[in-house]
């Protein structure tokens, strides 16, 4: 939980982080959309985090999770679709100060954004990267999306999708993310949780959350809902207290046995899946690096430095 | 046998009024890639500098990856030099290739010197001089077995160096410069193989460049360096500390010198996956208050279309450097073409109007590097420089910057909005209140690519669309407004005003001298504010019969250049024609003058050129 | 009460002699986007189409994600319809803010029908007929409890099918076809909906519909359809059988036709992982032998712009479809803008030369589908189709196409190539060898984005990038020789030519009819072949005093839309001016009629508008 | 080795495809470049599969080794940089009689198209992928590669890479390729080994091949090389003989196993990681989509199809 970058004090005591404070427009998706109950959660996180107001930052891609920045009133944005990670990297790295959060889809994260998400990854900029899962194109109305599953019937598959989808929880792991989370719109409190542990990560974390479209997708996680028939398994963590029960938990700092968990069958666990909390984040090195640089510069002002430079080449 | 290095007395010879005096030269040297030519090359360049002479240079590079023929021309002295020459007076070949190839490029009268161990010239070719020297021998002789034929290059600065009189105090501290951080040998090499040369007897084959009038008190020192390099250096003076960038060829040079020299003002610069990343994460650390940079050459530019729309759609401040390249596509990664001009305005979908900006020599790559970021931060737009590969590569020599005037100092600005703050304002320029900003209304800003509302809110009113985009429009438009007003050059009216923009200022300035010397009136103005255009070029073309546009790209489908299709859109006026060419590499002085010649109907297509190299005015043996 | 669908002798009163008579009427439905009141607009349309009759459609989608208002509206009849109509003359008004964004676009006169379940009109308000029926109530009181307001649709269906005296049976037929389908009981829903509707007391509002001219013998029976299922189509016909894209609104319904009838066809479309992928996807298609298709809108052609630049420098055939809609960046995705011209033509880096087609009504998209394939089949080049949101989105009625004639047959060229064979020839159109096709002479081609000699190799060599250069401007150059001479409508010479391209056509004819009747001598010339462009245009711009350019997007930095931009270029002709709007929608008739009018001065900026709904004519109570 | 797709019959005997046959300019790599083992490797490989020359296509992006076309005698191209992937995807779905070949660098493949890479795995079309991974930029003179390890110092790294590499392995088994093997370019019967069974394997196959570029990255792969020290060690493949040894040997079906390989450390083992026969590719699903369709239709004309659609809009 101690996050020696996350310099920000806290606000004043008795100014806290309100809902109210943090909702903005109303939001625009449809009635019943798993979508309302992750921003729910997100302001709960928030009043939870009580960072001051100003140094919160939600951007966005382009699809219906990717309006989540309008609905909550921070600094923020919504930018092109699946590039809002470097986006949000050149955030956090221009500015350590602050605390980024970035919403989108599975569209725009795993499909046209999936190298980004890649590279992102690997750089461990410290960030907080929330994926509304619907397994669909919601904002332009129900194509396959990368995370279809085989044989599920859209506008551009009528006789049911053929290509394997893509496995996040894999695909994160091996990324090279430092938090990798996943989570289910029906559970609110283990959403909370997840993102509240993604949001204290120092590093690049991520929190996908299976999260219904009822327009385009009715039903697509049902298999994890308890009241539709479905099963709700969580993910327990080794405890490390050598107790007989802690040798089949999770540890969730060993990739392959978070790869294998996440090669489950569907729908899998919930749960923290990876987490390493030794790689340093790209900020700290960066920083690092520059305060070696100047170091050996002796702190030499812009002008000096510039001035020694033309006078080489003279 | 001579040597400057060992010590002893001064030469008496060099001095010797008999010495032919020549205002400048042109020096090609023309080997493999590998062979250090280009050092010898820069080592020349920076002496001219270090002299208050003038200098420009020209290099190819291979195209193809292990390297291979490959010249660097240098043309230094005591006039104005506005071009790299269109033929040289010297010629050193290192290779019967490197003969065979650009014997051709020596004015009648020029020296050619050969490494004799290479190289048969025609034996029955007496319009120059040919002087064989055993450089590849001498070298080794010099400096000893284990190094080989390494330090030729320098043995060949050696040979130039006598034949110039050069002032060998400060290219021997050149030389220690350059080498200095590695280890002792092979300074010491460099030296032996430099003295070698300079002590190679040929008598005959002795000239004085002219010395520059001396700096008036006060002046500047000159520095010398090429276009990348001045254009990195001009960012920082202009406050850019924040960029990111994938590589590309000629446009690298710059990345690595960002990322290199950014830590040590507390910035940072980011390698990342692709351009559209790229660009992206350089908008992140602009939104976040630090304007950033993003460049890249043609096939990147491309990439970053899309989200160079969000820029101005968002109202982002920005920088984007194009190194253009031939085109289209891959096209030709290693010479210049300026054929990205209507792609820096037009590539974007929907109007979406941005900066376009594009320096005239390597000094203005620093200024407009500047020029781009005041631009970029006071109207909260994105601003496309287009440089050139030629300019990138060229080595000049100007009046080092007055940093302590120029410097920006730009720190975000995270002062508390006032309740009223609207993010988009139809009324006024706004820039973006970056995070940490704290909102007097409450209400934090979300920066979009959607149209919106003045605060900010997606909308697809009609009213607000149509608002917006005039809004949009009428800034870029309002960035004229501050623009100093172009200058003319040459005749004020006349038969023909020459238009040019980027690389090619200096070969147009050469040949309206040449144009005026041979009795017609000609002016010459370079654009360098490319979208918007300056105010008031209409008034300058009605002073001219012919407008003629020069440049480096296709006439396209209707016969134009892509400045002149611009120009031609904008005035309708049909006295605008282009001269333009596509064989990746820049104008030579003649190529300008014969075609405006041509079209101006004169009698002589070649007058005023040197027909014969000054090497030979003072007939010599 | 009459159902038309219960047995028993057809209503007397249905061609009563009294009924006014209206040559075409102009509906707009307005409701919700989940009430079904396009299907309703649907049905009415369809039915134009197979009574011989004109339509036109326009429609709006909610720019919110859940839905929200929206607008169908519908202009059918006996003349030439050329636009969905400025105003209605029949609103119908779902709800109260339905009624109260919409009571203005009702003429005078005008018949306003709104579901008294749910709206109060203002009872001040007399310059129209207002008629409040209870749709709601009295859909769910026909159709039974359990379907709820569903089918109101169809109820207001049958109200306007009785007011205008609709041909019954076929409607009844479209919606069994239409629901048909599904289960029974939907079908007997719709139609109790359809005949509760019908039977609505509302004797007093009736109209007949003039009959359409009995189509001439052995003429082609009519079609309906909207642009984009009619451009999908002509690519069918075109020939193409492959193709790549990623979704986008408003191009997706093109790659889901597409995606479902190509495996008939025995042709495959791919969904790709972004817009660069597919295009990628679809020139590999093409490079096997299949010339292929991608499309996609704005943001997505940003991103194709690199690879299109390979395309014209490998020379490869490739069809690329943009659904124009609102920018820059994402912009207003469910709105009509034609801004993305200059980007078709210059947005690639370098000088990459490639056609642009644009259609100008629903039918077109069809034909210039056809026009695309063979361009880019036989010049061996991409071509751009730009069509924009309203055209995909309109339903019109045509003559079928004459499939025999028009449908092309094209399998892979795989015949052995001559040992003569160049894959880049200079002097001649090639179409490159597909894999699979045995070489001549042994060696085996490379297509390549790199410049090139001949043979395919790459080169550095100026002389052959200069030649390759205009080998590849010229080969686009050459494309207009092809084409058939445009055609003027309305006046040959006069006072103004109004060119439009797109979408504009019907609109700014509609507008010339208005300006010659205002004895003002107009003429139309509408651009389909945007670049290059036609032959023979300056010598018909030469014989009007004004040439206005009327277009969708903004008028940039220097006045001009974006095509009279290309024109002035072109032609530098200073009475080449344009007039541009950037609101979302497509142009009124009298939007046009006004600004043509003010820039010829005419007194009477209104003259010739339709001011009293048709429907009032005839004097009524 | 049975694969129905590859419907080519071979030339007549008599008419073997030669080296000669299938050489074409003289390569332009540096002296010493790995990128010569690799060609020379794949000669021998086309001389094994002796396909009819004209059916054979290689393609490639931008990079030193992307310009691997230009040497090969067969039908080709040198595409854009980094998306020769989809372009390839192209060519073997519409052209399913052809033998499709793509060549490519670590910067090509995994830097700016790594998601085509990922995507065009998960769709599984026929066709086989060589990356000639040098772990730097030779092209563009030496700056810093996805697969650089930290450390290196490049033009863009001049104090050594910072940002965590990426496991071409596990990148690979992770994406959903269905065959993926490693080799070394100092190991020709290796690599011809590796090639020929991707070349043979009927789906997307892989062969990542550490080739050293000799003017920016000397000695990266040395590691592997053992007469400079290295350690070579190659796969043993599962015989399923039920004897002991067996239990030790890697079963390439087993992507939990493979991924655990992968991420051995440095220089790990060299063959095949994973081999997917089961996977359909998407060659075949798409055949036997027409198939299906066309048997509904009745095997109608295309004129008969579309008069049959505008009918219906009448
Ligand atoms: C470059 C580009 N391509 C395509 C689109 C169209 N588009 C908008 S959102 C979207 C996908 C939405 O899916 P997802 O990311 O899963 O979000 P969801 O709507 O399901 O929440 C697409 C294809 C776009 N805006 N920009
Ligand atoms: C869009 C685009 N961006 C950048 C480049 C420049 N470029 C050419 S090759 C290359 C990388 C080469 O590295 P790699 O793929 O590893 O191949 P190698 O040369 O090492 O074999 C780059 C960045 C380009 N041609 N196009
Ligand atoms: S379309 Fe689906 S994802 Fe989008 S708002 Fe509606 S329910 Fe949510
Ligand atoms: S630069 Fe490196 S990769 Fe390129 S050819 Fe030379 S050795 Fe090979
Ligand atoms: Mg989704
Ligand atoms: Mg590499």
């Amino acid at each position: 939980m101690s996050t020696p970058t996350l310099a920000t004090p806290p606000p004043a005591p008795g100014a806290p982080l309100t809902k109210k404070a943090l909702t903005a427009d109303h939001p625009t998706w449809c009635p019943g959309c798993g979508d309302f109950a992750v921003l729910a959660s997100f302001y709960k996180v928030l009043e939870k985090l009580n960072y001051p107001q100003e140094k919160i930052v939600t951007f966005a891609g382009i699809g219906c999770s990717s309006r989540f920045p309008y609905f909550v009133n921070t600094h923020g944005g919504h930018y092109i679709h699946g590039r809002s990670l470097p986006f949000a990297a050149g955030i956090s790295l221009g500015r350590d100060d602050l605390h980024v959060f970035v919403f989108g889809g599975d569209g725009d994260g795993f499909s046209i954004g999936g190298n980004h998400l890649v590279h992102t990854a690997r750089k461990n900029p410290r960030m907080t990267y929330v994926i509304m899962d619907n397994s669909v194109y919601g904002l332009t109305k129900k194509q396959t999306s990368p995370t279809s599953p085989i044989g599920f019937k859209s506008k551009t598959d009528p006789w049911g999708a053929y290509d394997q989808p893509i496995n996040p929880m894999r695909t994160l792991i091996n990324s090279g993310a430092t938090f990798v989370a996943r989570s289910h719109a029906t559970q609110v409190n283990h959403m909370v949780d997840m993102m509240l542990r993604a949001a204290n990560h120092d590093g690049f974390s991520v929190v996908e959350i299976l999260s219904e479209c009822v327009e385009f997708f009715e039903g697509a996680f049902d298999g994890a809902v308890p009241r539709k028939g479905g099963a709700w398994q969580t993910i327990e963590l080794k405890k490390n207290d050598g107790s007989p029960e802690d040798a089949a938990r999770h540890d969730p700092t060993d990739e392959v046995a978070a790869f294998k968990l996440a090669s489950e069958p569907w729908p899998g666990k919930f749960g923290v899946f990876y987490e390493n909390k030794a790689r340093p984040t790209k900020n700290a090195l960066e920083q690092k690096l520059i305060a070696n640089t100047r170091e050996k510069t002796k702190n030499a002002s812009d002008l000096e430095l510039l001035s020694k430079t033309f006078a080489r080449m003279r | 046998m001579v040597s400057p290095n060992t010590p002893g007395p001064q030469d008496a010879a060099r001095s010797s009024a008999d010495t032919p005096s020549v205002p400048d030269v042109v020096i090609r040297l023309a080997g493999n890639s590998q062979d250090g030519i280009q050092a010898v090359g820069g080592f020349l360049a920076r002496l001219a500098g270090r002299s208050d002479q003038e200098v420009m240079t020209y290099m190819t590079i291979p195209s193809t990856i292990s390297g291979g023929p490959s010249i660097f021309q240098v043309r230094m002295g005591s006039g104005e030099i506005l071009s790299s020459g269109d033929r040289a007076d010297v010629l050193v070949a290192f290779y019967q290739h490197s003969y065979e190839s650009h014997r051709s490029s020596l004015r009648p009268g020029g020296v050619l010197l050969y490494d004799s161990d290479h190289v048969k010239p025609d034996p029955d070719d007496k319009t120059v001089t040919a002087v064989g020297v055993p450089m590849t021998s001498a070298t080794v002789e010099a400096v000893g077995g284990s190094s080989k034929e390494k330090g030729k290059n320098i043995y060949v600065l050696g040979l130039i160096a006598r034949m110039f009189d050069l002032d060998i105090p400060k290219l021997t501290q050149l030389i220690k410069e350059r080498f200095g951080g590695k280890n002792e040998d092979i300074v010491r090499n460099a030296l032996l193989a430099f003295d070698a040369g300079y002590a190679y007897p040929a008598e005959n084959l002795r000239y004085r460049l002219e010395k520059a009038a001396p700096p008036a008190p006060g002046a500047r020192p000159q520095v010398t360096t090429d276009g990348n390099s001045a254009l990195a250096y001009g960012l920082l003076a202009g406050g850019v500390r924040y960029g990111a960038a994938y590589p590309i060829t000629p446009w690298s040079s710059i990345m690595e010198t960002l990322r290199t020299e950014l830590p040590k003002y507390g910035g940072i610069f980011v390698q990342c996956e692709d351009e559209i990343a790229a660009i992206s994460t350089a908008l992140g650390f602009s939104y976040g208050g630090n304007l950033a940079i993003t460049g890249s050459s043609g096939p990147g530019l491309s990439l970053k279309m899309e989200a160079l729309g969000w820029a101005t759609m968002a109202e982002m401040p920005l920088i984007v450097v194009n190194i253009q390249r031939g085109g289209p596509s891959t096209g030709m990664p290693t010479n210049i073409e300026q054929s990205d001009l209507m792609q820096a305005i037009y590539g974007s979908h929907g109007d979406a109007p941005r900066v376009v900006l594009a320096p005239q020599d390597v000094e203005d790559c620093f200024y407009i590097a500047i020029e781009a970021c005041r631009i970029a931060r006071q109207f909260s737009t994105p601003v496309i420089i287009l440089s050139d590969q030629a300019l990138a590569t060229r080595i000049e020599a100007f009046a080092e910057p007055d940093l302590p005037k120029l410097m920006i100092e730009a720190k975000p600005d995270l002062s508390p909005r006032e309740a009223t703050f609207k993010p988009y304002p139809l009324d006024q320029l706004q820039r973006h209140a970056p995070p940490g900003s704290v909102m007097g209304s409450g209400k934090y800003p979300t920066v979009t690519g959607l149209e919106h509302d003045e605060l900010g809110h997606p909308t697809a009113s009609p009213a607000l669309h149509m608002k917006m985009t005039a809004k949009r429009r009428d800034k870029i438009k309002a960035v004229a407004d501050n623009y100093t007003a172009p200058e003319v050059f040459g005749d004020e009216a006349g038969d023909a005003l020459l238009i040019g923009w980027g690389c090619t200022y200096g070969p147009i300035r050469e040949a309206v001298g040449r144009l005026r010397g041979a009795g017609v009136k000609v002016g010459q103005l370079q654009i360098r504010h490319v979208h918007p255009l300056d105010h008031g070029l209409e008034q300058i073309f009605a002073r001219y019969k012919k407008i003629i546009v020069v440049e480096i790209n296709d006439e396209g489908l209707y016969g134009y250049g892509q400045l002149a299709t611009l120009l031609r859109a904008r005035y309708a006026n049909p006295a605008i024609t282009s001269i333009t060419k596509t064989d990746g590499l820049t104008y030579k002085v003649s190529e300008i003058f014969e075609r405006v010649a041509q079209q101006l109907e004169l009698a002589d297509t070649t007058f005023g050129m040197r027909k014969q190299s000054i090497l030979a005015m003072p007939a010599r043996g």
